[in-house]
């Protein structure tokens, strides 16, 4: 069993970090190729040309764009993500309150999304061709066509608005009465994300699904089910305990599509639910073209893909000890 | 009209989500409540120095947490550094200024500074304008800072320094005019303006006063955020800031200031009809941040939230007819909505060609049809609220609806239809409406209310109308049968290319987008090439206050002040124009990147200003006298049509009136200007 | 050599018979195709948005400019106060007037709007679809086909480098530069999404590559150019045309969501649009007849495009 | 070698060599990191001569495809030349090319996979002829195909024109295959493994179709196979390959009924109906194939041979030599588990060196001890191990337990060596072939040697 090795595992690093520079690149020029600044909103009527170009120079504004470009790269390497001119407050800050509520909404989407497709997909692909599989799957299909605003509004409409059962915004309850302690707290947060969380995953888990089923039913011509079915197994067990595990490979590396699907899914479902994370500024951001935040949201997704990349490949060699990386056969 | 500026001496923009949802039935209507008030003498106070106690507010039942709901998040609670109304939704409650305004008769009152007088000195300033000197007394004894703190006049001196000095952005056009504010002899403070200005109460006494223990060791007021300090922001006001999670929740309490506060006793107040002196009845103030205006709503009908910043959309105010427990406030609009033409290009440079612009605008389309009857028909650049300074004050026209107001109205042959005909040959047959009484495409029109005529006399250019052949009417849906000629020549050929319609992504304003359709549609069928551009607000807001690169666009205005002066010469006065015909000769000078709001480029030419009448407008010091002068300003604006006025919005607030009373109505912004006289006396119900 | 068995056939006769095994061929792949019911069903919904998209005026009930009480253009009248504020209108039947799906708050008919709006999701599916198509399919061909050179090496990191730009995100962005219309939202859809494409195209060209079928015509002397277009491409097009069908749904979905940002050109006649316009109009919960039909017509177009690509993918792949 | 007096070969093959390297990423080629080649064929020198059949044999990853796929120009070789018909395929000019691909052709392995799938028969066969446009019109090309296509047993033709691969079985496939390669009529095929995916039952067929389509077409065949009755079947003269060189080559039934390499040796002991009724054995080789990548020093099979040369001063028997050796490689490899020794009743040290001294072979050439111990221990005393030898094995064991390996490497290099090691031997003619193996050496200079008593297998007779 090849785990995998230092030098490959550094080599990877290096290159999801020159991969990071060159987004960081990339960021930087489109966010400047849009037209307009925030700056259009500080600068009035009646001020004289010092104001204005002190305003520019407190936000940097005034350098040459290269010498930006550059402060830019380089405060990134410490950790500087500067100051937002909408927020009027560093960017970390801003992040650091709002990246953990994303996560929260990411983190259960994905175990959620990541434990219903997989076994939705393993049945299917076990009973690839049956009526059972075409019925569920063609009508998982027609969930994943669903836009997932619409989606939402329609389980808003039910569950709020006529039945009022589950609330439609925040991610707690403000000004709470009841007594903060963990149980508490956990309860609401429960209860605010329910909604959300069954807009997201309603559609999200099909994803998973999709990968998981053609796999699934490759596996089951595999030699190795057909021993384990000779040996008198259960079929359940059979296709748990024997082919599923190696279906789920594919389904790993397939989190890294998840993902993406839960960042633009998170964009449309905080701005719905008033979920104050990520997600919520990372468009107005870009509208209000407030630069360090919008540099930093992208920049710190951009991370979290490129990280995900990275853990999706040892997950791989985990679950599959045939492939070795960076090894010679 | 999703997007606005705010012409006050705070310029504030409502940010891009907020819908400015146009509201209230033309039922129970404008100006009539109190369009008798006149304006009256705000430069000297009211006899009332001294809070008295009210006998009222005793049995006013207080307590109570007041649940208030916006769309938008307020990013910072640095009142200097932010533009942000939803940002002035707290720091309003927290902050103070020397002076006050009664939101019924729109007087200036005393507030922290007790009595004031102005004295025009001989001397002469940088300017050619005689300096004026004002002293003024401060009100230190009953008002501590909120975080009980003494408040001292030094405080007012510092604050004043600290602003000159700094010069924020927003107090930019109240500051420009302060020469000094220093101790005086007599008084407590003299403050020296470098031209005489009739209404420095509104303009430099709402200025902020700030707390010198807090500010003193800021030096760089975009940079300090208060909410980062271990009590919050701290001002004279009401309220302090308890808890504050910008993206979802603030609260600001009143139970817990520290100190007294006393100006809510002021004895003006109870002569105003309609203000509670007393307040604030309530403990608390809570503030909901929701991203969006139906979750906002949402929150409203389900009672999680009493009101909400500003207006209830149009959607929903059947809704709230129909709830037991809602009740929607009757209120003006305290701007205006506009289409903005540049005058500097062929052949937006001539009025007879502007007024044609309006003649296709489809009001009744617009009022009734996709606002629902929930906003009133544009005509000046001072919203019906503000009577004093409407031409139709004194004459025997009723705001708005007096057909002196109406001569830009759609000219239609039948419902909806545009006269093309008519409207062509007011072109060629050279018509232009100066003031003059007479038919112009087919409707009378009275003459001016106040004499005045508009810059230009006749037409610059000679219009006829041939065959169709610019492309964009070749291809249009309308098929005109004709296009229109500027002395000959095709429009497209004169301005290089159709005329372009800035407009905004019709995210949250898709009637605003339909109805740029209708008009442009209109425009079409006359023969005018008119083409469309969506710009986001940002790119819009550079593209014509910045570098004036447009031929058309629409926006609003709102918070204009109700003494016109500063906003007309703000707005359209030709100091905030940058004049581009320098450019191209002499050095760009006179051409900055920097937003004026006289986009238009309105007075730079000759043949369309009201510099004159502004300019004496705002030297005036006799108030009777200044608003005269203002009224003929506005109407000068509304003949040369720079810009047009395409409507108010009409104001309806819900307001949670099962638990709560105690609301103004009837007053311009009672949702949003005027939310802390509602704030200050809001209470339970028995 | 062999022709002296006497089989004299005309050029005709030889052309026929040069096509009809391969005519033969897709009869074969056809009744292969039909036998996955969704793709059968995936045809007939997107055949019916075909037609609804060529001739929207022989389906819709009203054109997209007729207004309720007022009917067709040029309209020649107003709207009562209260006819206005009868609107959005639920469905009606000839009483005031016909609109079977009810009206918009501008007293548009809604089923005639969904109508109207199948040729913008038509044309905004299939143009992403083929646009991100055409760059991902030859990006991946001549990334596997010249694996492990530095010509693969550099459209990898190019790859790996898209792939940490957020979708939607960098849609606002792209489309934020070039301006709002629906020929940038497609040019950024298609920007976006080619990767999938690139990737599964250059892993089947590095696997075809090394078919020793592939190698036989290279000892037979065959050309890169002959090896890419006759060897590997054709054997990779099905795939492609799998991620054609799912890109289009994709597409379609993302210009809703677009659309719901406030950022898709609201002039254009499309679902996403409609429901954008009834939330910012503030109907959502009160108007159903408006929020549901925009919805599911997408999702049936956005369904429709997937039914025909994994249908597709199980007809070419010769797994099963 | 009367054969090869009165022709010129077709084929020459000298000291080609072909190494893939790994890719390489950016960042090693900026790191300057060295790469490590797979050598996949080292040094192969043959010939081939008109009409003739040459087996090539070997296990699978010996690089005998690779060498198939050099000769038709698939890979460029990294040294050394090949020439056809006395020119360097590798200088050729682009006419010049046009007439090689006439003139090679290549059988490949797996029917299922080198048919395109989505090309018809006709399309399949008639390629090559479209490619090197050797046939005017399509009528033309048309008959030829179908005449080639009956040539191969695919009669009548008409019938498998228009078919698809799927179509077609697997023998039918193999014959399209075949088809393909005679269309343009060459002079040389190079066949690899062309029946191995085919069913048993098939192969006798294709496999005599390809001997009469030889004389038909008058052809010379490269056999490639691992599978030695079907080189012995087929082939005049067999070489086999051993870690990407040839070992031994000579005619076929010379090597296969008198190997004379270890290796081939070994490889025939592998396999059990090269004679029918032969005793069943099992190959008396030790251990694994090495890496490619990083092939032994000196004669790339020596770690695993059985007829490994002693020095001149070995006093012991080979077999414990070749004992002693199986300790060096262990030691070199750290592969002693000196846990296991001390776990061991008695000495550490001698349980250790018992250990190093298992040879890790079939049952049948194990020693009785180690069949006792489950081949974990052998019985020192037995074998005729040298004292020096011992001595320094058991100083080496020590070290081992001692916690230090490199005092232990030491301590045997000196006494265990072998010119096996350390020199590579030159594939040198021994009688009717070359072998590639030092026992040999003296044999061409002095006759044979006689201290290797220990050979299983006979002698070489010349």
């Amino acid at each position: 069993m090849t785990r995998i090795s230092g030098t490959y595992l550094a080599k990877r690093l290096v290159v999801s970090y020159l991969t990071l520079l060159v987004i960081m690149t990339l960021l930087f020029v489109l966010l400047r190729s849009m037209p307009g600044s925030f700056i259009s909103s500080m600068i009035t009527s009646g001020m004289t040309a010092e104001q204005i170009e002190q305003i520019r120079e407190t936000w940097g504004l005034n350098e040459p764009l290269w010498k930006q470009y550059l402060d830019f790269m380089i405060n990134y390497q410490t950790g500087n993500f500067g100051r937002s001119p909408t927020y009027n407050a560093p960017v970390a800050d801003l992040m650091i309150r709002r990246m953990p509520r994303t996560l929260i909404l990411f983190g259960a989407t994905f175990l959620i999304g990541f434990i219903i497709g997989p076994l939705v997909g393993m049945y299917l692909g076990w009973w690839r061709g049956t009526k059972k599989d075409k019925s569920i799957f063609s009508t998982s299909l027609l969930l994943y066509s669903m836009p997932s605003f619409w989606i939402s509004w329609l389980f808003i409409w039910v569950f709020n608005y006529e039945f009022n059962l589950l609330p439609s915004a925040y991610m707690f309850t403000q000004f709470p009465e009841f007594q903060w302690t963990a149980v508490t707290v956990m309860r609401d947060v429960l209860y605010h994300i329910a909604l959300p969380i069954m807009s997201l995953t309603f559609i999200g888990w099909v994803g998973a699904m999709l990968i998981m089923r053609p796999t699934m039913n490759q596996v089951t011509d595999e030699g190795y089910v057909f021993l384990a079915r000779a040996k008198g197994l259960s079929e359940r067990t059979v296709m748990i305990k024997h082919a599923a595990r190696n279906a789920l490979i594919p389904v790993a590396t397939g989190a890294v599509v998840g993902l993406a699907f839960l960042i633009d899914g998170s964009i449309i479902i905080e701005n719905v639910f008033s979920w104050p994370g990520m997600g919520q500024i990372i468009v107005s951001s870009v509208l209000e073209r407030d630069f360090p935040v919008a540099q930093a949201t992208f920049f710190l997704l951009a991370v979290l893909v490129v990280i995900m990349r990275l853990l999706t490949d040892i997950v791989y060699t985990y679950l599959d000890p045939r492939i070795k990386f960076g090894e010679s056969e | 009209m999703s997007e606005k500026q705010s012409g006050s001496s705070r310029r504030r923009f409502l940010q891009g989500t907020g819908v400015a949802a146009v509201s209230a039935g033309l039922a129970g209507c404008s100006g009539e409540g109190d369009s008798e008030t006149e304006t009256t003498e705000e430069s000297t106070p009211t006899e009332d120095q001294t809070p008295t106690e009210v006998g009222d507010a005793e049995d006013i039942p207080e307590g109570g947490i007041f649940n208030f709901g916006m769309g938008t998040a307020p990013n910072t609670l640095n009142d200097l550094a932010s533009s942000s109304a939803y940002v002035g939704v707290i720091t309003d409650r927290i902050y103070e200024s020397g002076a006050a305004i009664d939101p019924v008769n729109f007087e200036m009152h005393p507030n922290v500074f007790t009595d004031w007088e102005a004295e025009v000195l001989d001397e002469t300033g940088e300017t050619d304008q005689p300096n004026v000197e004002i002293g003024f007394d401060v009100r230190t004894d009953g008002l501590t800072w909120n975080d009980g703190t003494e408040f001292t006049v030094d405080d007012v001196i510092f604050t004043y320094n600290y602003l000159l000095e700094q010069n924020p952005g927003g107090f930019a056009a109240s500051l420009a005019p302060i020469e000094s504010v220093e101790e005086g002899d007599d008084r407590d403070c003299l403050m020296t303006l470098n031209q005489p200005n009739g209404t420095f109460a509104y303009d430099q006494f709402g200025l902020p006063i700030l707390p010198r223990h807090r500010w003193e060791d800021v030096d760089d007021y975009q940079t300090y955020e208060p909410a980062d300090t271990d009590f919050g922001p701290v001002g004279l006001g009401p309220g302090v800031v308890t808890q504050y999670n910008p993206d979802t929740s603030v609260e600001v309490s009143f139970a817990e200031r520290e100190g007294e506060y006393n100006l809510s006793d002021l004895d003006w107040r109870s002569e105003v009809p309609g203000v509670i002196p007393g307040g604030p009845f309530v403990d608390a103030m809570r503030i909901r941040v929701y991203s969006s205006q139906s979750a906002l709503h949402q929150a409203l009908f389900e009672g999680d939230i009493d009101t909400l910043y500003e207006n209830i959309r149009t959607s929903r105010i059947q809704d709230a007819e129909d709830s037991d427990r809602l009740e929607l406030l009757d209120g003006f609009d305290t701007g205006y909505g506009h289409y903005s033409f540049n005058t500097r290009r062929t052949p937006l440079d001539d009025t007879a060609f502007r007024q044609v612009l309006g003649f296709a605008y489809d009001d009744v389309y617009w009022t009734e049809q996709l606002q629902r009857g929930y906003a009133q028909e544009g005509d000046f650049v001072m919203p019906p609220g503000y009577t004093a300074v409407r031409p139709e004050t004194d004459s025997d026209q009723e705001v708005l609806e007096g057909s002196a107001t109406q001569a830009f109205s759609f000219r239609q042959t039948s419902p909806s239809v545009p006269d093309v005909e008519g409207i062509r040959s007011f072109l060629t047959e050279g018509q232009i409406i100066t003031g003059e009484g007479g038919t112009y495409v087919g409707q009378e029109y009275p003459g001016s209310l106040t004499g005045v005529t508009a810059g230009q006399s006749e037409p610059k250019h000679d219009y006829s109308f041939g065959s169709v052949e610019s492309d964009v009417l070749v291809n249009a849906d309308e098929e005109p049968d004709q296009e229109i000629r500027i002395d000959g020549e095709l429009l497209t050929d004169v301005h290089d290319g159709p005329l372009t319609m800035l407009l905004s992504p019709a995210q949250e304003a898709p009637q605003t987008a339909q109805m740029v359709d209708d008009w442009i549609s209109s425009l079409r069928q006359i023969g005018i090439p008119v083409d469309r551009e969506v710009v986001s607000f940002n790119t819009r807001v550079q593209r014509a206050y910045g570098s004036e690169d447009f031929d058309m666009f629409t926006m609003g205005w709102v918070n204009l002040s109700p003494f016109a002066t500063n906003t007309l010469y703000s707005l359209h006065h030709s100091d905030n124009a940058d004049d581009h015909s320098v450019a191209e000769s002499e050095g760009d000078d006179d051409n900055t990147d920097t937003l004026l709001n006289n986009p238009m480029g309105y007075g730079v030419f000759e043949d369309a200003g009201a510099d004159d009448l502004i300019d004496e407008a705002r030297t005036t010091l006799d108030p009777d006298e200044r608003n005269q002068v203002s009224r003929q300003a506005v109407e000068r604006i509304y003949l040369d049509f720079a810009t047009m006025v395409t409507g108010y919005e009409v104001t309806k607030w819900p307001v949670n009136s099962a638990d709560w009373t105690g609301f103004v109505e009837n007053i311009p912004g009672p949702g949003s200007t005027y939310l802390g006289t509602q704030i200050l006396q809001v209470h339970r119900n028995e | 050599m062999a022709t002296g068995q006497g089989d004299t056939e005309t050029e005709g006769e030889s052309y026929t018979r040069r096509w009809e095994p391969r005519l033969e061929r897709m009869k074969r792949g056809w009744s292969r195709y039909t036998e996955h019911k969704i793709g059968v069903v995936g045809l007939i919904i997107l055949g019916i948005y075909t037609l609804w998209a060529i001739a929207p005026s022989v389906f819709a009930p009203h054109s997209a400019d007729w207004v309720a009480y007022l009917g067709e253009p040029p309209v020649q009248s107003r709207m009562s106060a209260e006819q206005v504020r009868s609107l959005p209108h639920p469905p009606a039947f000839g009483d005031p007037f016909f609109a079977p799906l009810g009206t918009n708050a501008n007293g548009k008919g809604i089923l005639s709007l969904v109508i109207y709006s199948a040729r913008n999701a038509m044309y905004i599916g299939l143009a992403a679809g083929l646009l991100s198509s055409l760059v991902g399919v030859p990006l991946g061909l001549i990334s596997g086909f010249y694996g492990d050179t530095w010509i693969d090496e550099a459209i990898q990191r190019f790859v790996d480098i898209m792939y940490g730009l957020p979708f939607l995100p960098f849609l606002i962005v792209l489309v934020a530069i070039r301006g709002i219309t629906t020929t940038n939202i497609i040019i950024g859809i298609a920007v976006t999404s080619w990767l999938n494409n690139c990737i599964t195209i250059r892993g089947e060209t590095l696997s075809l590559k090394e078919r020793s079928y592939v190698e036989s015509a290279k000892v037979a002397g065959a050309s890169d150019t002959r090896i890419i277009f006759r060897h590997i491409m054709p054997n990779v097009l099905p795939i492609s045309f799998v991620f054609l069908a799912q890109d289009a749904a994709g597409a379609v979905i993302a210009q809703a969501s677009l659309a719901y940002l406030g950022l898709a050109d609201f002039t254009a006649n499309s679902w996403g649009i409609m429901l954008e316009n009834i939330k910012s109009q503030g109907y959502i919960f009160s108007a159903w007849w408006w929020l549901i039909p925009p919805g599911v017509a997408l999702m049936l177009m956005a369904a429709s495009f997937y039914f025909i690509g994994f249908s597709m993918e199980d007809v070419t792949n010769p797994q099963r | 070698m009367d054969r090869s007096d009165d022709r010129e070969p077709l084929v020459e093959i000298e000291g080609l060599r072909k190494h893939f390297d790994q890719s390489q990423g950016i960042i090693d080629t900026v790191l300057g990191r060295e790469p490590q080649p797979v050598r996949a064929v080292d040094g192969v020198s043959l010939d081939i001569y008109r009409g003739d059949t040459v087996g090539i044999a070997g296990e699978s990853g010996c690089g005998k495809t690779t060498l198939g796929k050099l000769l038709v120009k698939l890979y460029e070789a990294t040294e050394g030349s090949i020439r056809f018909d006395g020119r360097d395929i590798t200088e050729l000019t682009r006419e010049d090319e046009r007439e090689f691909r006439k003139r090679v052709q290549m059988i490949f392995q797996d029917p299922f996979e080198s048919l395109n799938p989505r090309m018809t028969v006709y399309d399949t066969v008639s390629e090559p002829l479209k490619i090197n446009d050797m046939v005017g019109g399509y009528d033309e090309r048309r008959a030829r195909v179908k005449q080639v296509l009956e040539d191969v047993g695919l009669g009548p033709a008409e019938v498998y024109l228009d078919a698809f691969p799927d179509e077609l079985s697997g023998g039918e496939r193999q014959r399209v295959a075949v088809a393909r390669a005679l269309v343009v009529d060459p002079d040389f095929v190079v066949c690899d493994e062309p029946v191995s995916m085919l069913d048993v039952s098939i192969r006798a067929g294709v496999l005599n179709l390809m001997k009469d389509l030889q004389a038909e077409y008058d052809l010379t065949y490269l056999f490639i196979s691992h599978d030695l009755s079907l080189i012995r079947y087929m082939c005049d003269r067999a070489g086999i390959m051993y870690l990407g060189d040839l070992v031994e080559q000579g005619p076929t039934d010379d090597v296969i009924d008198d190997p004379k390499h270890p290796y081939t040796e070994a490889l025939f002991d592998a396999v059990p109906d090269v004679e029918l009724g032969a005793e069943r054995r099992r190959a008396n080789a030790t251990g694994e194939v090495p890496s490619p990548r990083n092939p032994p020093s000196g004669c790339r099979y020596h770690p695993r041979c059985a007829h490994i040369i002693p020095p001149d001063g070995w006093t012991g028997s080979q077999e414990a030599f070749r004992r002693a050796y199986q300790f060096k490689l262990r030691l070199r490899r750290g592969e002693l588990d000196a846990e296991a020794a001390r776990e061991e009743a008695g000495e550490p040290a001698e349980a250790l060196v018992e250990q190093g001294l298992t040879l890790d072979v079939p049952e049948e050439y194990r020693s009785e001890a180690e069949i006792e111990s489950g081949g974990h221990r052998v019985d020192v005393g037995s074998l005729d191990l040298p004292g020096d030898a011992r001595r320094a094995l058991t100083e080496a064991a020590e070290a081992v337990l001692g916690g230090e390996p490199d005092a232990a490497v030491d301590a045997v290099d000196d006494v265990v060596t072998t010119r096996c090691e350390t020199e590579a031997p030159e594939p040198l003619p021994s009688g009717t072939r070359k072998v590639a193996c030092h026992r040999y050496d003296d044999d061409r200079l002095e006759g044979i040697g006689t201290d290797d008593g220990g050979l299983s297998a006979a002698t070489a007779e010349d």
